[in-house]
């Protein structure tokens, strides 16, 4: 039933050539300038962090970017996401634009939420997004519901969420996963397993190496691919995708990739061993990704700086927007705890 | 029409609301092939099959999680909980995505979720549960907890209907107990709306479900000695009808909260505390509470009975506010 | 990691010779003993519940006898175990009496829990023995704790649950295992895979044929043994206790077996096929383990039969006292909401 | 003696607790290693050893289960949950098995529940969380819910000796807030006593932890004005000290509870029902709840000012109940 392989050539290393892809160039071009956007987006929320403009925590994805990409862009229009809090990429490939998320960490009134809810909490089905809560392991039943309906409409869209290493140990997870299989839904699920959980490593959280174990208990079909590699990323969860599609039932993606950074911008990630920092810095997946796109020939220097040069002269404008937006009216404090319209 | 027991009203409901709309379904455990635990979904695997009368695993938390999913998709789903005490193992995905999904992000969530609720059947601790005060508190969600067979029918296809996460707690006790007709005209009661089972004019019993029986009896009772009681049946517990509680406070300026939870905790307090604040200068006695002892319910027959609430307790009690 | 064999020969089939033993003869008997034990109880209590006077529901494990005595005659005296709704056969061989079970079912003031709960929900831990609550699931984190007692002290005892199929779909057994597995401890876990939850096919709870897949999931040692034969359940539980108590960590038994009434005495099992019924009846474990005990001239029919008449005169005086004892006083209800003593 | 914030006293209690009682381990998310999201339990790993101070995995039913069948054989786990919102995950564990496990079987759950609650740091909706009213309703749990350095440590100590699952919910906002000073010899403090953190005789505060500031703060200003305002620290919310909520009320003759919580189905509509059920004759105004909008914890500072009470929302509110 579960079916662990076969492994891309690059799952444990995490480094060296990159998966073939069905890719085109200019696809390939633009998932380049989505993983640049993301860890830029990041980067501009940083700065924003420490000159104490972010409300709240912050959480990034860094090292983690082809996972949110390459799986994102294996969507359909019409498939339905549920990113968790390390998947802005993912936001973005769905058309989230850097002023949304800018906004939503500084609790403007005109945040995707209005303010109501904080960073990556936030969803939107016009673009397919559902916004997690932050229970962990929760996001997996509601998105076999979001398949559940695809089967009962008998419509084509997939649903797709991602859970940590962390997250599989949750009561909800279980229940989830082995509801979707036996309802035989169209969910698409990506295990992250970048090595930690906030402080706790992997060793402490469970017994089993691969996350791809826990679908045997489902008799959901797993598959572990490198996940510093986007193109493996992509491809596999392009692979699922149609299966899940083509029903075949829930599919698990393992990804193995490593957590480049704290829990959160607040944790120095004191307990991470320093070397586990550099092997897995040599391994960055938009490094790795711009080395195959020259080395390829698909594009020069001079193309990547430009794409990279666009992405800045956008969030510098998009930062001072959402900067100069107004945080919101306190009586909205107020609306919107029933849905109160007529049918809708 | 031939009369109907309240269980027979709830199914009936849930089956003209499917007749009506392709996007109600069902999902719990044992409800296809068994029929559900009390029967109560009997025959509807047979006219709508598989795909909208879904059994599932034992996983509460996953099928109110899927419940969930599939609403935001469009869907009407309709939860059972094999008991209502179930209700414990899916207590976050209720108050935590389904309570404040519509609030955080705008996105509404059109899910019913009922089960058997309540005691007096010997079930103990873990098969007797009324659960509305654990939930009373989360922002975004409706409570309903019908006690006629007219109520279950009509608050039950208005719950289908609403946008809104809807728990419904059905008292087992009530299921087979009670009888009443539905028109084939009968229309969807509105939620939010409670009503005057009984006017009267010297003291008020605010109650719902099983304990409205207790209620009627024990004013039944006291009419033969001339005492005349008001008993005003809430139907929908969250949103509360404010006004028309204050209005039967203001009326009669005595009132007794009776329900069957314990006292500690209990809904019956928030129901005391808005008319302490809000109807005060109108009281001519302190705002009772009837309900259960502080305790798990309780297994045994003697013990049951000495926890639960019942109509020669409310009227002693009605008795000592009546002489303040 | 897992290991899901040997499969004792007669594990698929439940029928044939059974599994060689390291009981002695009077063991055996004894074994006997209370295979019979449990059956002719829970038959006094159908006699009973059809006389109205069980209050509540009734529950049986006509078929499943071997399990319950099979495991927890494997016990050590100091250990402790939470048997489930249908071991009443664990509680017998921890020294439970008939009379504390009729007075359960029949809600009276001497019961074990005074009529405070309902049939085999009490326990009782200077026989180590702990009571379940209704949600399934719930006691293998509980037994998980006791067994973390048991290192935290650095005392040799192990804890023993059970699950039905069912119950391994719940989100609190997920979290139990893992927790177990990731901190060692000594718990043994008897899968009850007896075809059934409710009136819900196991098919249908699950798309994997095997429980002992679940425990994949955690890195958890599995086997699979008949659970119609009452020696192999012995012989494979001791094996795991002993790994246990050694310190190899949680460990779990998945018995096949098969729900031979409805789930409850009101339930007619019109959703089983009736050559299921049929089918097992030929592997009812004590008729085969009486034909082993026989056909092996450990015991004479005639010893088997005053085994049985003994028994039977037992319960003829157990459900008399039962009977003729009183319902609680009503005021007890009021007590022990909180453990009101000092330091105990 | 040096000063020592609220956080240091939770874990000079904990660590006190641990040296005098081998049976006193930590179990939770994070609190080995890391010592904590707070680090509230920062060094004690070093101390005590992986035995005593466990680092789990994501499951809070899992740790909790696990911490109630090791107290059971005579441990005395303290329970983390990281936030204290996460407790919605093992609602059922607390509630059903806990709760009820000494009234139906005689068998005694010695255990702390902890962790950091409350808002007013932008935490929103599943960072925020004031659980009281979720578990006052449930049978055989006590609530404490300190609001001094002094009661944080020597309620923290009774916890831990207590026979029964005590929930013990440490609102962020004081942790490193508010400063005081344990001496060494400090004892415990009794679980189920009120304190009356100001005296006063025109009108009764009931509050506790983060609000109770908020009380004397307001009852600070008043003071200028010579309005006497008594205020009242439950410090223990289950069981309530009813004795010295009932005494505060028939002294002053006006009450409000002052709560960080939806005004639904909050805690404080349990303390104002009982003091319109026994104090009705000694009220010269109703019983007033100060409390949250009835909404999930938004996010944004303006939007958790306006839900959240404060001195100025409380004052308006005194003056209203004075002029009554
Ligand atoms: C049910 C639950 N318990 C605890 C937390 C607190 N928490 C937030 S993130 C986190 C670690 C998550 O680790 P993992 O699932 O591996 O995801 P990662 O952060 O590595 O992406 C924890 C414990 C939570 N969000 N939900
Ligand atoms: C969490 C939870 N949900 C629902 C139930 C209701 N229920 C009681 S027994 C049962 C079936 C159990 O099946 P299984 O685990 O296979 O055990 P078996 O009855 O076959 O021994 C169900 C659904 C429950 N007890 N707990
Ligand atoms: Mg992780
Ligand atoms: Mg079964």
């Amino acid at each position: 039933m579960t079916n662990f392989g076969p492994l891309h050539p690059g799952a444990a290393a995490g480094e060296g050539k990159l998966a073939r892809t069905s890719l085109s160039i200019a696809q390939q071009i633009e998932v380049y300038r989505l993983l640049k956007l993301n860890r830029l987006v990041e980067d501009r929320l940083t700065n924003l962090y420490r000159q104490g403009k972010v409300v709240g925590g912050l959480y990034g994805s860094r090292g983690q970017e082809g996972i949110s990409i390459g799986t994102a862009f294996a969507l359909g229009p019409d498939d339905v996401v549920a990113p968790l809090i390390r998947n802005l990429g993912a936001m973005l490939v769905r058309g989230v634009s850097p002023r949304e998320v800018f906004t939503q960490y500084m609790a403007r009134g005109g945040s995707p939420t209005g303010g109501k809810d904080c960073n990556l909490h936030f969803g939107d089905l016009a673009r397919g997004l559902v916004s997690p809560i932050s229970m962990l392991g929760a996001l997996v039943p509601v998105m076999a519901g979001v398949a559940l309906a695809a089967k009962l409409q008998k419509k084509s869209y997939v649903a797709m969420t991602y859970i940590g290493d962390g997250g599989t140990s949750t009561g909800e997870f279980h229940e989830g996963m082995n509801l979707a299989a036996v309802l035989e839904v169209p969910l698409i699920v990506i295990a992250e397993h970048n090595g930690y959980a906030y402080s706790t490593p992997t060793s402490r959280q469970m017994k089993i190496k691969d996350l791809a174990q826990r679908a045997s208990a489902y008799g959901i079909p797993a598959r572990i691919v490198d996940g510093n590699d986007v193109l493996a990323v992509y491809e596999a969860t392009r692979a699922m995708i149609e299966a899940a599609r083509a029903g075949g039932g829930p599919q698990m993606l393992e990804v193995k990739t490593f957590r480049m950074k704290g829990h959160a911008e607040h944790d120095d990630a004191g307990y991470v061993p320093k070397e586990l920092f550099e092997q897995w810095k040599a391994k960055d997946p938009i490094d790795r990704f711009e080395r195959h796109l020259l080395a390829g020939g698909l594009a020069t220097r001079e193309e990547l700086d430009s794409i990279t040069a666009k992405v800045q002269a956008e969030l510098d404008i998009e930062v001072d927007n959402a900067l100069a937006s107004p945080m919101p009216p306190p009586e909205r404090a107020l609306e919107g705890v029933y849905f109160e319209g007529g049918d809708a | 029409m031939s009369e109907i027991t309240f269980l027979d009203a709830i199914r009936q409901a849930i089956l003209d609301e499917m007749r009506a709309d392709p996007t109600v379904y069902l999902i719990g455990e044992d409800i296809g092939t068994y029929g559900g635990a009390f029967r109560l979904t009997a025959g509807l695997l047979e006219e709508f099959g598989r795909d909208r009368v879904i059994d599932t695993p034992i996983s509460e938390a996953g099928f109110v999680g899927a419940a969930i999913g599939s609403a935001m998709m469009g869907m009407r789903p309709v939860v059972e909980f094999q008991f209502i005490d179930f209700i414990a193992n899916a207590f976050n995905m209720i108050v935590n995505f389904a309570g404040t999904n519509h609030y955080r992000w705008g996105q509404k969530v059109p899910i019913v979720m009922r089960g058997p609720s309540g005691g007096r059947v010997s079930g103990s601790a873990f098969h007797s549960l009324n659960p509305e005060a654990y939930f009373n508190r989360a922002p975004g969600l409706k409570i309903v907890y019908p006690g006629t067979v007219e109520d279950a029918y009509g608050l039950m296809r208005s719950a289908i209907r609403d946008e809104n996460p809807v728990l419904f707690f059905e008292h087992k006790y009530l299921y087979r107990r009670i009888k009443g007709t539905i028109s084939a005209d009968a229309a969807p009661i509105p939620l939010g709306k409670a009503r005057i089972a009984r006017p009267g004019t010297q003291l008020s019993v605010i109650t719902y479900a099983a304990m409205l029986h207790v209620a009627l009896e024990a004013a039944e009772k006291l009419a033969e000695e001339g005492i005349e009681i008001e008993v005003l049946d809430l139907r929908t517990l969250k949103p509360l009808d404010e006004e028309a509680v204050l209005a039967t406070a203001r009326k009669t300026g005595r009132v007794i909260v009776l329900t069957e939870e314990p006292t500690t905790g209990s809904f019956a307090g928030e129901v005391a505390a808005r008319i302490g604040e809000k109807a005060f200068w109108n009281l001519d006695a302190p705002v009772a509470r009837v309900c259960c002892i502080d305790t798990p319910v309780p297994y045994s027959p003697p013990l049951e009975d000495f926890y639960l609430p019942n109509a020669d307790k409310l009227i002693a009690r009605i008795r000592e506010l009546l002489e303040a």
